[in-house]
């Protein structure tokens, strides 16, 4: 029989091609997977990727295509909050349904767009291991807030201020830039008068680099350095910024060791990716991975292939995936968004090891850090 | 006191980045009236050829200084002679059809590199990479300490290569007339490919330095070529002491308004002092030194 | 009170004064000569008069009014029309739209700027070359252009500037001809010119200049008699 | 005559043509470019025509959306109003800008144009609790159905074009050219240079601006970098301008038409051509080609830069002649 | 020593010279004399190199000088002071002068050659760290001529060296054509001032519409009936 086919749209080209290319890889390996055994309903699915380049203008017209060239009964993919936002209102007003993976701005799914569902947690939530932590281990007086001038960046920055707020911790800065800066020491410099407790920061890869090896230059010693998921998870973070890597804390929503009773396949999906494509993964690939398997299950159960039919599937979607439990649900404003815990790793000794919530810790956190001077 | 002052070096250090990037426009684009929206691009394209020495090579970013102004010189040759002399002989409506083809040249350099290394970002990490000397309570990047001195050597070099050897004088008469120039004996086609060359050998410098402390993806380019031109304009057209003193000014502006305004201002700072010397002191600091 | 005069007028270049001092009237309906060594701030009086610089001190005044201050278009809308030393054609014109160009400062719409720029075309005899691109036009022709264009832009008085530098004999006495022609037609004329033939044939009156200061002013011949201008302009050969 | 009536066959097309291809997708394109064409004929106005170079074209468009976006999220009145406004948000950006930077000439104003823009979109992205900064502004379409929007584009597309080719056969245009050509000499003919470039830009700003309120109601969506991006709005105005034919009345239709449609081909790879070949000749080669088409498609869009401006220095309509005379070995008469 | 034989030049679809041929022999004044727009400037800058003619020969010394470079012409000692001067404006006027002397020999000489410009000049010397854009007309035709006798020339092309200057300086001028030739220098002249260069010239040739029509020497031609009543306006 013919394949269904499915639409994903992902920036496969420019500046955030690196995870494009993760997620790419990911929903072809859970393709696989789910083709290997049977497919759906005797067919088997076929994938049609759309590059979106990172743009919402271009998103939207991929978007557009997938519905009306390609008449693909359901979209997934999304990667940049942007695109995600420009093309949400397509598919709510084409009535096709979109299950967004990635993109994580907030209102998305606050305007009560009938067809779109989303997976991942939205931004503001990604500070809530973080939150625990502070509450539960880390009892700080005061911070400071750094993050990059970027969709991500400002809206969990807002969100963790609030955080910071709820607690009593007192912000005692906050402050934007532009990514890509070359010298932080101006920002670092104003940081260092300030001597705050905890500095937490929202940033991308390298100018996480930046700024904890720019921080050691200066020899700034908070309690503790928390980074809000973005950049200090990933390998060329630790690379990079080397031994200054030690001790930063990380908000995140996956790490392979989580356990299966939740997350089944997390390792598995961990170290199947490496091992046929000789390279890492981290969050971004599983929530693509989980995303194929979700739209799979739901036109498993849909009663035809209608955008209709498959909506209605969808919004009944109570499954476990690698990426954790998932089920739509309305809470606050929103609407058809799915509820994850998230997590927080610490670098100890050139690893990534998950400290926080207690239950699924692979090692105790380290805390307080220690001043640069006493490090080795 | 001890931020002001902090600030004050940090903002000095990065400027003499700066005016390296600053003296290979200022060659380019005031000696030869190209105006090069390629030029943070070619400057990216150096900084990967010192990434791959590097980390497959295991070349110390400073030794690849001589692999990466020599390969850039040649980029830049090629770019000149085959794609932008062209163009001076086409009539054309716009002078400006050359500073959209370096827009090209710009995007084709980015896509390339892309193709080849990602979108991945990459870092070249080294011993030097956050070395650091306290004076007092004031930290010193080694690595910025050293570009420095290497931007002022190269400064002072230009200066004299301009101003006192023959083909530094074709250089600067064949950007005034060409069609003179040639009548005086000077292959121009030659001069300006040599020019080109040596504008993307000097940003090449610039990028190689700027390795060990920062970082390379394929979409730096573009805000440095912003900078460029803001340290040119600064600088004044042609002028390679007004680069220095166009980098150092850009420096210590930008480092200022990132700590008293806060650092998302730092390049709205940039762009403030850009249009208003473009309007007020139009010639930039050339028309106050003189030179 | 004069039709036209300039009061020690005075430009600086920096340091350097181009014009220091320069005061003479012009009659309407004469041919007034500016003449002087090169670089004796002719041109630079000219860019004062049309408002391209503006005068260190002193003043210009046109019909009883003040116009030192005013900007070049609105020099030209008083009736004031020049032509440049080097000349300065809309190259990627034809000769026809650059004197309509020249016309809209007169009238507003398509059909009347048309008909004047004709008119001026055929005045000054470039109808040959009307639709052809300024820019291909050899030197005299586009001199000549220089005037028509400022000839369709109707002036009362007319500045110009070198417009016969570089025809040879037979050239000049055409290029002569023209200007009287443009004089009896009701407009008064002011003239920098370094040939001889041409300024000494023309004009009514002359007035000398040096380091941008006056050495003689009077009729062709009293000036082409005069010592200081003898020495410094003219040399023996005319004397 | 016959060339006369070459506008107007095209216009009767445009017109019918959400009747006869219902396919969204296609739709979609043509209603960007028929915001192109509005955006390429307004920067053609103060460029091609006036001369007066402008790299910062996404100013005025980023304005204009804002405008609307603003509105709309502030007031929470349909960005429709913004199009009443956004032009005139742009001529409002447009005219201090004008006023201080018309002094400057050539690369110089370019580069300015360039700097106001780069400030815009700082501006916008700090300016948070206004802006919204790069959370964007997300408004919800109007219809459902593109037809309409579709023909309030080529309204607007229609009017701007009929609006250049008027303006250029009057005073005013004869004086753009004229100060493209000479501004000392254009001064010397009685033309108040700084007013007539002032009135381009107005010109320029306001479709400009237009065109962008109509992007915001269109795609629902914008952020700093959207519509204050040098490359995506800015250099890709330049190109309309560029390619179709700077200074020419129907260069920039021409022009908008090509961009739109390279940009789409190269980024769906040929619409699909190339992967449909290697999925039916099941050829690794063709594959393979056909992942580094799609891979390099930005790539490609650079090479294309390049190429047009090597090639078609003045563009397809301004190098009508030059392309006949090649290509199809015709000469026009002298 | 030069002989142009037969030359057409265009600029692009323009053709400008049809099958123009002449001759320079050593140590002589030629002038060429013609309308404006006849390609007098076209030719000078033909055997200068900056234009190639499409057909002919340009020889000089049994060099075929068509197909030399432009900027390797200046190197055989045929020189070119183009019209309008074309200084380098921003540049000193010692500079300018040195410009005028990168060939191999003549770099070799130029200390020496300098300071023969400079006698000849003394106004140049005088202000040789000035930029020679801002010098008054009369000193920037000095100063082009000066560059022009740095590459130690064997023939110096002249075109319209009188343009614009004052009548004292149109005099000086004419002296100093004379005194190069002196000094054993061939000159080629393009010259508007028709009765002056005739009387001055050794031979002279008329251009009409990029064609040569007449020839001879300079007071065959001055007493010509058709030079008279088209080029001597009487
Ligand atoms: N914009 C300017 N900046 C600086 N100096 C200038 C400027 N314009 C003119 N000068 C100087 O002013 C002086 C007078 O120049 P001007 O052009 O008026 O001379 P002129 O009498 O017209 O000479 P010529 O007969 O050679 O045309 C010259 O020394 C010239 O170099
Ligand atoms: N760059 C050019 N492009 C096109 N045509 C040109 C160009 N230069 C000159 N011409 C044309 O070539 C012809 C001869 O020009 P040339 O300059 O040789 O004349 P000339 O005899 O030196 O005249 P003049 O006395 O004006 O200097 C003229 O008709 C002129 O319009
Ligand atoms: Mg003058
Ligand atoms: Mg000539």
């Amino acid at each position: 029989a013919e394949p269904i086919k499915v639409g994903v749209v992902l920036p496969l080209t420019g500046s955030m091609a690196k995870f494009g290319e993760i997620e790419r890889r990911s929903f072809e390996m859970a393709l696989e997977e789910i083709n290997a055994k049977g497919g759906v309903k005797g067919r088997k699915i076929e994938l049609v990727f759309e590059d979106d380049t990172g743009k919402p203008d271009v998103g939207r017209s991929a978007v557009e295509k997938l519905i009306s060239r390609d008449k693909v009964p359901v979209v997934t993919g999304g990667y940049s909050s942007a695109v995600v936002a420009a093309a949400a209102p397509v598919a709510h007003q084409l009535k096709v349904p979109f299950v967004i993976c990635t993109g994580a701005a907030d209102d998305v799914t606050e305007k009560g767009y009938e067809y779109v569902f989303r997976i991942n947690p939205t931004a503001s939530e990604y500070p809530e291991a973080t939150k625990s932590f502070l509450k539960g281990v880390a009892k700080v007086k005061t911070a400071v807030i750094l993050y990059e001038n970027t969709q991500f960046g400002q809206s969990s920055s807002k969100a963790f201020e609030e955080d910071c707020k709820e607690l009593g911790i007192q912000v005692l800065m906050k402050e934007g830039y532009s990514a890509g800066a070359i010298d932080f020491k101006p920002l670092l410099t104003n940081v260092k008068a300030k001597n705050p407790d905890l500095i937490y920061m929202v940033s991308y890869v390298l100018d996480a680099s930046l700024l904890i090896r720019q921080a050691k230059e200066l020899d700034i010693n908070p309690k503790l350095f928390v980074g809000g998921a973005a950049g200090f998870t990933l390998p060329e973070f630790q690379m990079s910024a080397g031994p200054a890597a030690e001790y930063v804390f990380s908000a995140t929503l996956w790490t392979p060791n989580l356990r299966d009773k939740d997350y089944p396949g997390a390792k598995k999906y961990f170290d199947n990716f490496r091992a046929r494509y000789k390279s890492d993964t981290e969050y971004h690939g599983a929530e693509a991975y989980a995303s194929m398997y979700v739209v799979a299950d739901a036109l498993k159960r849909t009663k035809s292939f209608t955008p209709k039919d498959v909506r209605d599937a969808l919004a009944a979607t109570n499954m476990k995936t690698a990426f954790g439990p998932v089920k739509f649900i309305s809470y606050g404003k929103k609407t058809q968004q799915n509820k994850l815990p998230t997590y927080l790793v610490q670098w100890q000794d050139g690893k990534l090891e998950t400290v926080w919530p207690k239950d699924v810790a692979t090692k105790k956190a380290l805390y307080p850090t220690p001043k640069w001077s006493a490090r080795k | 006191m001890d931020v002001f002052l902090q600030i004050l070096v940090a903002g000095f250090l990065k400027g003499g980045l700066y005016a390296l990037i600053g003296i290979g426009m200022t060659l380019i684009m005031g000696v030869m009236g190209i105006i090069n929206l390629a030029h943070g691009q070619l400057m990216m394209v150096a900084m990967y050829v010192t990434f791959v020495l590097h980390s497959f090579f295991g070349v110390d970013p400073y030794l690849s200084l001589f692999v990466a102004m020599p390969a850039l010189f040649l980029l830049g040759v090629v770019i000149q002679k085959y794609l932008l002399n062209p163009l001076i002989k086409a009539e054309t409506i716009l002078p400006e059809n050359q500073v959209l083809m370096t827009v090209g040249i710009g995007m084709v350099l980015t896509e390339v590199i892309r193709f080849i290394f990602k979108s991945d970002y990459k870092s070249v990490t080294t011993s030097y990479t956050g070395a650091t000397f306290f004076l007092g309570s004031i930290s010193f990047s080694w690595a910025l300490v050293v570009a420095f001195g290497i931007a002022v050597a190269f400064t002072v070099a230009m200066f004299f290569f301009l101003i006192k050897t023959d083909l530094g004088r074709s250089i600067r008469a064949t950007a005034q007339d060409k069609d003179a120039a040639i009548l005086m004996g000077v292959n121009t086609r030659r001069i300006t490919v040599i020019t080109f060359g040596l504008g993307t050998a000097l940003v090449a410098c610039a990028g190689t330095l700027l390795v060990p402390v920062y970082y390379v993806f394929p979409d730096l380019g573009g805000p440095f070529t912003a900078k460029a031109f803001i340290i040119t304009i600064l600088g004044g057209l042609g002028s390679t002491v007004g680069a220095i003193f166009g980098g150092v000014t850009l420096g210590l502006a930008e480092s200022l308004g990132a700590t008293y305004l806060g650092m998302e201002y730092e390049d709205i700072v940039g762009l403030t002092i850009f249009v208003l010397v473009l309007l007020f002191l139009p010639g930039g600091f050339k028309r106050l030194t003189k030179v | 009170m004069a039709y036209f005069k300039v009061e020690s007028l005075v430009k600086y270049f920096g340091g350097l004064a181009a014009v220091n001092g320069v005061s003479f009237e012009v009659a309407k309906g004469e041919i007034f000569g500016l003449i002087g060594p090169n670089g004796s701030g002719k041109t630079t009086t000219f860019n004062m008069i049309s408002g391209y610089h503006r005068p260190t001190s002193g003043r210009v005044i046109f019909k009883g009014r003040e116009i030192h201050h005013l900007k070049t278009y609105k020099i030209c809308k008083l009736g004031i029309g020049r032509t440049f030393q080097v000349v300065k054609p809309l190259g990627r014109m034809s000769v026809l739209d650059n004197v309509i160009a020249a016309a809209f400062s007169r009238v507003n719409t398509m059909a009347e700027a048309r008909e004047l720029a004709q008119k001026s075309i055929e005045f000054c005899g470039l109808s040959h070359v009307r639709d052809v691109l300024a820019k291909s036009l050899p030197i005299a022709g586009r001199k000549r252009l220089e005037i028509t264009r400022a000839m369709a832009t109707q002036p009362e008085l007319l500045l110009l500037d070198e417009t016969a530098a570089g025809l040879n004999p037979t050239e000049l006495i055409e290029a002569i001809d023209l200007i009287k022609k443009i004089r009896d037609n009701g407009t008064t004329i002011v003239i920098i010119e370094h040939i001889m033939h041409v300024i000494m044939t023309i004009s009514d009156r002359i007035h000398a200049i040096n380091f941008g200061q006056t050495i003689a002013e009077g009729t062709p011949v009293e000036v082409a008699r005069n010592q200081a201008v003898i020495e410094a302009y003219l040399g023996t050969d005319y004397a | 005559m016959k060339k006369r009536l070459y506008p107007l066959i095209l216009l009767a097309v445009l017109a019918g043509f959400p009747l006869v291809v219902e396919d969204n997708y296609y739709q979609h394109l043509m209603i960007l470019f028929l915001m192109w064409v509005v955006i390429g004929s307004a920067w053609n106005m103060i460029a091609g025509y006036t001369g007066q170079v402008s790299f910062g074209d996404a100013a005025f468009f980023g304005s204009g959306a804002y405008a609307a976006g603003l509105l709309a999220h502030h007031l929470h009145v349909s960005a429709w109003w913004g199009m009443a406004i956004g032009g005139l948000a742009a001529l409002a950006v447009g005219f201090p800008f004008g006023w201080i930077c018309f002094r400057l000439r050539g690369a110089y104003f370019a580069l300015a144009t360039l700097a106001l823009n780069e400030v815009l979109r700082h501006g916008t992205t700090i300016a948070e609790s206004f802006t919204r900064g790069m959370l964007g502004i997300m408004i919800m379409p109007t219809f459902v159905s593109k037809v309409p929007y579709y023909y309030i584009a080529l309204g607007m597309a229609v009017v701007s074009v009929l609006s250049v080719r008027l303006l250029i056969r009057s005073k005013p245009g004869y004086y753009f050219v004229s100060i493209r050509e000479d501004q000392d000499a254009a001064e010397s003919l009685g033309i108040d240079t700084h007013f007539y470039k002032m009135l381009s830009l107005a010109f320029a700003a306001f479709w400009t601006g237009m065109a962008g309120s109509l992007y915001m109601n269109y795609m629902g969506f914008i952020d700093p970098h959207v519509v204050f991006s040098l490359h995506d709005i800015s250099i890709m105005a330049i190109l309309v301008g560029i390619v179709g034919g700077v200074g020419t009345v129907y260069g920039p239709t021409v022009g908008a038409f090509i961009m739109v449609a390279v940009q789409e081909m190269f980024r769906s790879g040929f619409f699909g051509l190339f992967k449909f070949l290697a999925e039916t000749t099941g050829s690794e080669s063709v594959r393979a080609l056909a992942d580094v088409l799609t891979k390099g498609h930005v790539l490609g869009f650079g090479l294309l830069v390049v190429l047009v401006i090597l090639v078609l220095p003045n563009g397809i309509v301004g190098d009508w002649d030059k392309i006949k005379k090649k290509v199809f070995r015709i000469h026009s008469p002298a | 020593m030069l002989s142009i034989e037969n030359i057409d030049v265009r600029y692009g679809d323009l053709q400008v010279l049809w099958g123009v041929s002449f001759e320079v022999r050593e140590r002589e004044i030629v002038v060429l004399v013609g309308a404006n727009g006849a390609g007098k400037s076209t030719t000078l800058k033909a055997i200068s190199g900056i234009l190639k003619p499409s057909s002919g020969s340009i020889r000089f010394d049994g060099i075929h000088l068509d197909q030399v470079p432009s900027d390797k012409v200046i190197g055989y000692g045929v020189v070119h002071v183009p019209e309008a001067r074309r200084l380098f404006r921003e540049m000193s006027v010692e500079e300018n002068l040195i410009m005028g002397s990168l060939s191999r020999p003549a770099k070799a000489k130029r200390k020496e050659t300098l300071e023969y410009v400079y006698g000849l000049f003394p106004r140049l010397r005088e202000r040789r760290k000035q930029a020679a854009g801002t010098l008054s007309g009369g000193e920037q035709q000095m100063c082009a001529i000066g560059r022009g006798l740095m590459a130690l020339p064997r023939v110096l092309m002249f075109d319209e060296p009188s343009l614009g200057l004052a009548p004292i300086l149109v005099q000086e001028v004419f002296e100093i054509v004379k005194r190069i030739k002196e000094e054993g220098v061939t000159i080629l002249l393009v010259e508007q001032n028709v009765r002056q260069t005739l009387a001055l010239c050794d031979r002279a040739y008329v251009l009409e519409n990029g064609r040569v029509v007449l020839h001879g020497t300079g007071s065959e031609l001055m007493a010509d009936g058709h030079v008279k009543e088209a080029y001597l306006g009487l």
